[in-house]
């Protein structure tokens, strides 16, 4: 995408909608064990990950970051594969992808983004790599340590906080000393900015500025998208201990895939619609047909080559199940 | 006789411990007003107020660090870490600070800090929600360790825990919580100090040898193995640090053959530090070598492969056959 | 103090300055093992540990903080003793001095200090804390964990930062992105000061504001003392790898020592250079009076009560020196 | 043939292999400028430029992290920490992050990063300083861990270490730095692959295993012992994960007996897995258990305590009398 296309944008943000509804509907079905929705979120990752160049550029999600998955054309399956208990990580390949694999540790990719960046500063490729967290995730240190040698090395790097008001049941003030995690950019030397994080084409034009900053050697920047999760923390969370209806429904009217759509004609949104319910049906499809992995896969992946413990551990455990 | 599952067992010790000792203090991520992930912390923020039972930022290092500062205050803090793979980031203060601050103080600052460690595998969780870390812990001078099998042993255990002098690393098997016991834990119960274990099931030609849910699984298979008139003893090991040596050894002295059982992978798991203890005090009496039952050399698995990597009541069986039949050279 | 006393401030600068030497010089003579000199940072050292009200306040020290402990009146050869391989937290009562252990770990300690400050504010103490720590040590996730939390509570603490321009031989804008320790304050919603850590009435006046503060309720505030740590990183350093001689030489004519000693009458310098080296000759003999401890120790303070195996250890152990 | 110490060689490891492959990276505190606290990095940044050779700020955890990153952007890290205590705060992202990204990935990731960490104690340097963390990386499933015990190992082992496809653990023995030996490091040698041991001195009474430093002490005791008689088998695992269970065996199949000497804590320390590892291969064979000489289950003590802390030669002696000694019941 070259500028925002409000069309464009609408149609991935409504894709990650509606599997965000049917991965809940099949989590409630059995099919996945556990989902964590990303309802509310969609202006928010598709804006920022439609900016990427995906010839030179890289993105290192968390565990809610669907969108993003979405805007990238990751394989949606592969992707939704970690919910469904198949793979941690996964099953897109995330070199193809340009997508690091699904990271449940808070805080702790941050730091890989800063390093793919000095990787591709050093093969001056001329790409930048763009980190996805949460206002929970910025207490964590390693984001301190990675902003400090983003900016010590002024590296091509793109922090973009996903501020939904929400880490799991502690809200944001109670969370982020100071109440705004793109203010601590400055204290690092570089540029730090909150957009609406509902507004998808806000979103796009912030990232797309970040990424040529970067690219032009002008160094790291915060984004921290202002946003709202509008469901629960995951499928076993329930919201209602900690916050209101109130709260949450004073977001639903800023629901930023109707703010997208109010601005298109109506047949355009109705048509994106029924393209979208075609994608939903077939990844709904591609995961129910999904296998689960041979459980010999229990012993790959380890190292390059299995150690000779290992298989030896593999033939014990081929033997059990003859017993 | 009220019926309680691990994890009310849980709470009810964190509410009886507080009422009795207005200097503990329960923190840590979500246990004030959600109540905890596994709604172990439930209710304490309403019964004893948000300056005793409180929320922190998602940073587990400076959890424990806060800790440490608040012992060095007179407090009694039980921080909780949301899940075992998450206290990787909390390492360096757990061992470098937490483990050695009496030591470095020459006894003079006291850190009885327990440690709430929801543990283990066996919920088909995400990613660094299985883990086992006790070999680590156990490793570290200045730590105790201990886990409980049972909602009872939940109960004494973490208030044995909390009223230590010491740090205790607490590891709830989080598998688990939702299993059920009748018991009174308004009864008083002789103290089960550190470095005792429990004989769950005597038994007169092995011993199984295992913590957290991997009792009850041992329990089971002791139940299969009687079936074919084999009288497997188990020990629920418990205190995983200091560990009671001289109970295992008087089990193997009977039974004469051991089988350590453990989810945490083999090499360098605690299984090699029961085998290498109960091997050099009843080496004349083993007629086999010490069995391990372990999960395997691999990273905790996503759920589809958890029931292949967790010790199944097949591996044990087969290792306890094998120390059975096992002939000298 | 009540007021900075210029007089008592310059006195006990001398002490940690004449002990400085007097520690180099017991290493030549291979007294002490290693030695971490602090000369050069006297008056942020002083100026700010004399700030501290001894009878509610608490310090976390690092490595090299020799100034606040004289300052608080720690006795100096127990201080002293861990650079004797003695015992690693020194000898001297944490609890009775006001001082936490001598701590050799970069960052960590300084979430102690957020602990302890919430401990008092729970106890309604009106104690503050303050916590030691470098340049380099800023760029520890610990720290920034430690100021989050802090700005979140709003706890009575200082954080007392050293800008003493190198981490061993690392400078700061190679360590600090951005520049200024005390800059990334605002990004915590509090404030943060920087002051001549070569002037120690300035130091005084900026520590005793921020206790203040914190007392009152007005919660954390970093200080950045901005100094130069004139001698080697350790006895075991060559600063002569990595800075220049001039570079020094521009310092030399900052010394803090020398910067308080002029505003003072001669003949009160002259009296208390008097004083200190009876002082430094008392230490001195300390310390070559100190005995190693006994070998049993080795067993000692790593539980409250040594386990059974600790025990068992001990008696192996004590076979085998009769062996 | 030049004479080389430890320190030495490994510098001219670094250099021989950034010569060779261009994606090599070095980089940790003060490597760039200063060469390294313990030099070991000495000249590189010269010969290399400061885009492959460089300082970084002073946070372990994003050291590691930034080794991942890299990695993923096909590069070959070489990170140092500065030391072993220091490497808690980086164990996150080693734990969770550098030992799993292959994995995790399904193999697409290769991390072919070595992280260079000078180890264990001797050295009467300041807490934090001489800690011993091989039990930790070895229970870990997807590193490997190496130390080498003299310069040409330490040569030919992290050139192995750098070129292995997998994340290394480089345990330096710091106490050995400055140790030489005469050897021609240009002279073609066989590879020395992961789970490698090595006999460095033939015997047939018992067998010492050990590493690092350590190999070094337990020649001597086998050579005090040969004074007596006794001729001690000395095997250098080298190799600590994954451990030559084979060289193992076939030695104390041979002796019959083995010690395993090294510097960290007993409990859950990896003696205990060598322990284990040897009894259930050689069972039959072994005249006594295998038995333990190690540090003690207290803190890394201060300088002044450090020698009655680390085995002694006595404490190993005593050792192999009990195994030779042993008697069965
Ligand atoms: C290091 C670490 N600690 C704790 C957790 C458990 N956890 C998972 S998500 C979460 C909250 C994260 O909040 P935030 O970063 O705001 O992201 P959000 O869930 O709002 O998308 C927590 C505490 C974790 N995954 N990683
Ligand atoms: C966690 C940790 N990493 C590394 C070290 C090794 N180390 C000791 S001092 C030092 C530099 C510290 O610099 P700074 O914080 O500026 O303090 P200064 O030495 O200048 O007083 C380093 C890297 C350490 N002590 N702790
Ligand atoms: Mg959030
Ligand atoms: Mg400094």
């Amino acid at each position: 995408m070259d500028v925002a296309d409000l069309k464009a944008l609408h149609r991935l943000m409504l894709v990650a909608r509606r599997l965000d509804e049917e991965a809940i509907a099949l989590q409630r079905q059995g099919v996945l064990p556990a989902y964590a929705p990303a309802k509310g979120q969609e202006a928010a990752q598709v804006g920022s990950a439609a900016a990427l160049d995906l010839s030179r550029d890289f993105a290192f999600p968390g565990y809610r970051d669907l969108g993003a998955a979405v805007a990238m054309g990751v394989d949606l399956v592969s992707y939704l594969a970690t919910h469904l208990n198949i793979w941690h990580g996964g099953l897109y390949d995330p070199q193809a992808s340009r997508l690091a694999p699904f990271n449940a540790v808070v805080g702790g990719p941050v730091t890989h983004a800063v390093g793919w960046a000095m990787g591709a500063k050093l093969d001056e490729t001329g790409g930048a790599a763009i980190s996805y967290f949460g206002d929970g995730s910025s207490s964590q240190g390693d984001v301190h340590e990675a902003m400090n040698f983003a900016g010590v090395y002024r590296l091509p790097v793109v922090f973009f906080c996903q501020n939904n008001g929400w880490a799991i049941s502690v809200p944001t003030d109670q969370q982020v000393a100071g109440g705004s995690v793109a203010a601590r950019a400055a204290g690092y030397g570089f540029e730090g900015h909150r957009v609406d994080g509902n507004d998808v084409s806000a979103v796009f034009e912030a990232t797309r500025a970040a990424l040529d900053r970067a690219r032009d050697g002008g160094g790291p920047t915060v984004i921290e998208a202002m946003t709202y999760r509008m469901g629960p923390h995951s499928t076993s969370d329930d919201p209602g201990r900690y916050r209101t209806l109130e709260d949450e429904q004073a977001w639903t009217e800023r629901d930023p895939l109707a703010a997208a759509a109010k601005q298109l004609p109506a047949d355009e949104v109705a048509a994106s619609e029924e393209h979208v319910a075609n994608v939903v049906r077939e990844v709904r499809e591609g995961l129910l047909a999904l296998q689960a992995p041979p459980a010999e896969e229990l012993f790959s992946f380890v190292y390059r080559e299995p150690t000779k413990a290992l298989l030896e551990q593999q033939r014990a455990w081929k033997e059990s199940l003859d017993a | 006789m009220p019926e309680l599952s691990l994890q009310q067992s849980l709470n009810l010790a964190l509410q009886h411990t507080c009422e009795d000792d207005d200097r503990v203090l329960i923190f840590g991520q979500d246990v004030g007003t959600l109540g905890g992930v596994f709604r172990v912390t439930d209710g304490l923020r309403d019964k004893f107020g948000e300056h005793r039972v409180f929320d922190t930022p998602l940073a587990e290092s400076a959890i424990m660090g806060m800790a440490v500062g608040l012992a060095m205050h007179g407090w009694r803090p039980v921080p909780e870490i949301q899940f075992d793979g998450f206290s990787y980031p909390a390492i360096d203060q757990i061992v470098n600070q937490v483990a050695r601050m009496h030591y470095r103080s020459r006894g003079v600052l006291n850190m009885p800090i327990t440690l709430r460690l929801p543990s283990f595998g066996g919920i088909r969780a995400p990613e660094h929600h299985g883990e086992s870390l006790e070999a680590l812990f156990a490793h570290v001078p200045g730590l105790k360790v201990v886990s409980p099998s049972t909602p009872s042993q939940g109960y004494h255990l973490l208030r044995q825990a909390i009223a230590d002098p010491d740090p205790v690393i607490f590891m709830e098997p989080k598998s688990r919580y939702w299993q059920r016991e009748s018991f009174d834990p308004t009864e008083p119960v002789a103290p089960i100090p550190p470095g005792t274990s429990r004989v769950v099931r005597e038994g007169r030609h092995a011993t199984l040898i295992a913590w957290g849910a991997m009792v009850a699984r041992c329990e089971q298979v002791a139940e299969l193995a009687a079936e074919d008139g084999v009288e497997l003893e188990v020990v629920d090991l418990r205190w995983l640090k200091p560990i009671d040596v001289d109970g295992l050894a008087a089990s193997v002295a009977k039974t004469r053959r051991a089988v350590v059982v453990h989810e945490a992978p083999l090499t360098a798991g605690l299984g090699a530090e029961v085998s290498a203890l109960v091997t050099e005090r009843c080496f004349g009496d083993l007629r086999a070598p010490v069995q391990r039952v372990t999960g395997f050399d691999v990273p905790y698995p996503s759920g589809e492969l958890e029931d292949e990597y967790l010790p199944s009541i097949d591996r044990i069986l087969i290792a306890v056959q094998t120390a059975l039949e096992y002939r000298r050279g």
